[in-house]
């Protein structure tokens, strides 16, 4: 197992899949001789040329659009949308063109395209550059939503998703590009539905995805240490579809649950997680399910507001706290 | 160059135009009726008019081999591209031997088979998918052109713009064709756009272009014939205006009632089936006798053939419901066939 | 009171509102002298002239964001975007800026704009015709969401939507523009938050929202003909902000709740009540509150297929009757 | 016509112009400086080198009457624009002084009351926004104009047809600047556009445009107060190319790596300051001694006027988290102040 960043991860990915398979083509803005802002691509202008790692112009929807298109004709594209910020420009094509042409071509045309999209909130970007869209594109039917969390997942979920004739969105986060982890030395396929165990626990869930679980991970050890409660983390690396097994699995076991999310709570993964429970565990449930969200305002500039407006550890150590009555 | 020098065609392919195009009329009239009969149903967008329009264009391609798309204005250009017209209608007639099991309907015809990608509903969408195909022929090193048919108000959206600079900035083998039929819905060309000429539009990513009389179908065949050559000789794209102008409403919940009689009178002047039909009968290649009974033959067969193959084909069934939302069985959504 | 039909509803809103305020401006594709596919802006054109009610070249970013610089310098800009499909190209401008600009500009800048836009599952209008945006727009923070399920309602959402000083979407249904209902013969103004109770009842109380409130209660009849069930019906016409209070208070009273919803389950409407039913009065419940929802496909052309994808008023019924253990 | 022609500017604006676009320098190395000291935080371009587009133009309009709209690069429009620059400052540095209140940032700079209408992080945003500002301004009546700027790489954007096709259609008062820097972050213009030279690609709008020396300020005055009358005149949209550069990386993450230093080079010897400056030398009317000497004082006022005011400024508090999101108090939201 070699230890590596999670760009690299992402970076090893495509250039397995793109010497293997002469038919992977990465686009984006500022791909290729640049080798993309956070070096997702970096090496591969160099050895596939211009014609596979394409430096597309800034418009999002028409690139977006041709790659789909060329995945009509056998082409496997896989698309950097430099910023999920800019993916709203690209939902028309995304939405209306990928998640549907198989369907309403009576599965004639599959549109097998990889969008990779940097998105969340970082370091004081701002309103326009701290979307969260998860919630967007995992309400859309015929769009399969992944979002890795630690370099192992982000290589086999891009593995998987090239090879998957679905179209395909992965939800990365900008503050995790660096993040080390490790990763199996020979290839490796990661499923795209489902969900993991990413600790063992036995006394709350706390469901979290990509970056959030790093801070329910955060929250469980706090837990562990200073409360003695033992929190399983589940990593909902699957979001569309969600993994209704696993998360009532999970919260069978524990009858306690709270979800963290990143975005504002309105129509989010929480409400969602919390209606599967609903649906499938409710009389399991020691007490309500709860959420931990960001306030519902736009991403602040200021760094004490900007960290103020999204959850942290700490956010769920409390809300976990209140579930047990503390 | 005039008109005349375009005509190109011998009298074989006249004729045989002159039955296509009649028969594309026909079938066009008959989902009219279908549709007031409530045998059809959504929204409906019909041809009638505008026949030279893919007629000539595709005449000049090579069907089967190049690939075409279009907007949801598709049945005819879906039946030229060699799809067959009972699937066409069956499919209108939301049956599940439809082209696309009655899941599509009419403003999403396909036939991947005959490469005919598909008609789609939202304006301009096409343009970005077709140079993305371009793109795949491309990357395969084939011979073969994508054609992309869109009205002239499509031009207004922004993946025009922008697939039309990476078109000829990538060099992609693709032909825009623009019917422009002087209107988008109720609004005429002048009232959205500041340039009417549309062939004159794509100067900002020079790429060469030419407009043409869409009513003849000669004309169309012949610039359609060199665009196609330009694109396929590995010259980039290239875009075609034709003049047209549909008899109907733009769908059949549209009363037509912006429109000034007397340009509609002008243009029905130019009727491109009435055009080639004069035209061939002036030549002495034809009679009004055997066009008409090419009509009788033509109605008869969309009755007892299309219409009836339509009406009596089965429902799809429940279980296609969820069938085609995702792709069934990918093992790679389990992380592979381990 | 007078009787009107719904588009005529709007239609008179308008009216109204271009009649005393001449920086009240209508824009949209087809909306001038074609009078708008659904009538709403019928004889505007001629009565206010075509720069008041501007027909738009099919740009719908370019002439929503158009729009929203209008209203910056004082217009107040009704922008219908003729089907809610074709709204994914407009939401860059819609959440990128509209959402945003008041905030990011420290309160400087306010973007008054109304965006009305008609949407929802009609008749056979197929995949990329058939979209139910709702859920999407009512995650964004810095944007109002409206939809109406009445004539009454339409008139007085747009009334207090021209004059609001907030960005409001209005989410309307193609199906109801020809429905029938009273409208006050003076002015008035319909709160942009909040909900109705659409029936008093007692025993579960059924949530909907536009379309779906009518066939909650047309569920309702049938629960109190045949089941002896009396339902409440709580019409949801302001969807950002959700009412919080409202949904809760409902719901002690009967302690159960069905909410419907026409688009695809996930991250929906019916998961956000289901959360705040979870967070507001989980331990009034007597049931797990439940959602009745579209299946999660795309919509097919095909009529029976289409109807079986939508939930109707049994599906409604058979809910509750479930909650009922029967 | 040449360069020499354009020189109107008399000796007094020279000399202000010069100091401005010192000043307008040194404010940005000095927002270098404060985000290399993590003073300044998020994403931060930097306009040196191309202090002439904004000058220029700006100089050529009447500030705080028209309006102004640009991108993220929006400092010294601001500023030029009227807005303090010791509120830019403490915005950069997020304090309760800045100009929004340290929630927008260096990407969304507003000046309302100067009528400088916002820096937007969405390339291409602004686009509409500047057309919807001139809409408005047309149906007051009034005789401002609406001044947008934006970068070359922006116009691939679906928003700069789609407006561009209003502006026309419309009339509208807006004067388009296009900030030809030749790079869209590390993409060089060919690699990214099919027709490099963007005064041409209006063409297909019919919009009037021209390309000029972006670094010779007084031709970019010369330039623009044409287009300005040009618009202001009711003769609609105006589109002007400014060829320019920027000396640094696009924004603070970026290394500048992908251009050639040749390149560099060359446009440093075309610095608009350094012009400008030897430009007034030569005539007699500023000593190198002066220039150095004013440029202390600058340096002087940045650090003990400005740096100062944001550092001691407070930071926004709580309370404003949730303030703005929608308007506060807005009687319609209950239906009216009944
Ligand atoms: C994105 C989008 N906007 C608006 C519409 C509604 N619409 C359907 S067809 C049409 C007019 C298109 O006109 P044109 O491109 O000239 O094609 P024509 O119908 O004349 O063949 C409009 C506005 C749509 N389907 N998609
Ligand atoms: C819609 C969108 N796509 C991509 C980006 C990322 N981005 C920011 S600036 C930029 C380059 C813009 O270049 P140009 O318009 O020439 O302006 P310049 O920065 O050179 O002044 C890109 C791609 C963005 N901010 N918004
Ligand atoms: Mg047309
Ligand atoms: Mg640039």
């Amino acid at each position: 197992m070699a230890t590596m960043m999670f760009w690299e991860a992402i970076r090893r990915a495509l250039d397995e899949e793109m010497a293997r398979d002469p038919m992977v083509i990465c686009m984006g803005e500022d791909i290729g001789v640049a080798g993309g802002t956070y070096k997702a691509t970096q090496g591969l202008y160099d050895k596939y040329g211009p014609e596979r790692v394409m430096d597309t112009p800034i418009s999002e929807n028409g690139f977006t659009g041709l790659a789909i298109g060329a995945s009509f004709v056998g082409v496997r594209p896989v698309v950097e949308i430099m910023s999920v910020n800019f993916a709203w420009l690209a939902t028309d094509q995304i939405v209306n063109t990928a998640a549907k042409v198989h369907y309403m071509s009576g599965g004639q045309i599959k549109a097998p395209i990889v969008i990779r999209t940097p998105g969340g909130t970082a370091h004081q970007l701002g309103a326009q550059h701290s979307a969260r869209m998860e919630k967007v594109f995992m309400g859309v039917a015929g769009l399969r939503v992944v979002t890795p969390s630690t370099p192992r997942q982000a290589y086999g979920l891009i593995k998987s998703a090239v090879r998957c004739e679905d179209p395909v969105l992965i939800n990365e986060h900008e503050l995790i590009y660096n993040l080390k982890g490790e990763v199996p030395d020979e290839e490796y396929f990661h499923p795209l539905e489902g969900s993991e165990i990413a600790r063992q626990g036995k006394d709350v869930s706390l469901f979290g995805y990509n970056v959030s679980v790093h801070w329910c991970l955060q929250a469980a050890k706090k837990l562990a240490d200073q409360h003695g409660i033992d929190a399983e983390v589940i990593d909902l690396y699957g979001l569309n579809p969600l993994d209704r097994a696993g998360i009532a699995e999970s919260v069978s076991k524990t009858h306690r649950a709270v979800v963290v999310e990143e975005a504002e709570a309105p129509v989010g993964v929480g409400a969602e997680v919390m209606a599967i429970l609903n649906e499938e565990c409710f009389f399991e449930m020691d007490a309500p399910p709860a959420r931990v969200s960001a306030l519902n305002v736009p991403i602040p500039y200021n760094h004490t507001l900007e960290k103020a407006a999204i959850p942290n550890a700490d956010d769920i150590v409390k809300a976990v706290l209140k579930l047990f009555g503390k | 160059m005039t008109s005349e020098d375009k005509r190109l065609l011998s009298v074989d392919v006249k004729k045989r135009l002159l039955h296509e195009m009649l028969f594309a009329r026909r079938f066009e009239e008959r989902c009219y009726e279908a549709y007031v009969e409530r045998k059809i149903g959504g929204f409906l967008h019909l041809y009638p008019g505008e026949e030279a329009c893919a007629h000539g264009v595709l005449e000049a391609a090579r069907v089967g081999h190049d690939y075409v798309i279009t907007s949801y204005r598709d049945h005819v250009h879906a039946i030229k591209s060699g799809v067959d017209p009972k699937a066409v209608m069956a499919e209108l007639f939301a049956k599940v031997t439809g082209c696309c099991k009655g899941l599509g309907g009419s403003m999403h015809i396909f036939g991947v088979e005959q490469r005919f990608m598909g008609g789609y509903a939202l304006v301009g969408g096409p343009f970005p998918l077709a140079a993305g195909i371009a793109k795949g022929i491309q990357m395969k090193g084939g011979d073969e052109i994508c054609i992309c048919f869109l009205g002239d108000a499509a031009n207004n959206q922004g993946t025009f713009h922008e697939s039309l600079n990476m078109a000829k900035l990538w060099n992609l083998p693709v032909l825009y064709v623009c019917e422009n039929n002087l209107y988008g819905i109720g609004t005429r060309i002048d009232r959205s756009t500041a340039v009417v000429d549309q062939y004159k539009r794509v100067s900002g990513y020079n790429i060469p272009s030419q407009q043409v009389d869409g009513q003849d179908v000669e004309v169309v065949y012949a610039a359609a014939a060199a665009a196609i050559d330009h694109v396929r000789g590995g010259n980039g794209p290239y875009f075609l205006e034709l003049m047209t102008y549909r008899y109907r409403g733009h769908s059949m919940s549209d009363s037509n009632a912006y429109r000034a009689k007397d340009e509609e009178r002008m243009w029905s002047k130019r009727d491109p089936i009435i055009m080639l039909r004069d035209r061939l009968i002036d030549d002495g290649q034809l009679t009004q006798e055997t066009f008409k009974k090419t009509d009788d033959q033509i109605l008869e067969h969309i009755e007892d053939e299309i219409i009836r193959f339509a009406e009596e084909s089965p429902e799809p069934t429940m279980d296609l419901l969820q069938k085609y939302v995702l792709v069934e069985n990918d093992p790679w959504v389990k992380g592979g066939a381990h």
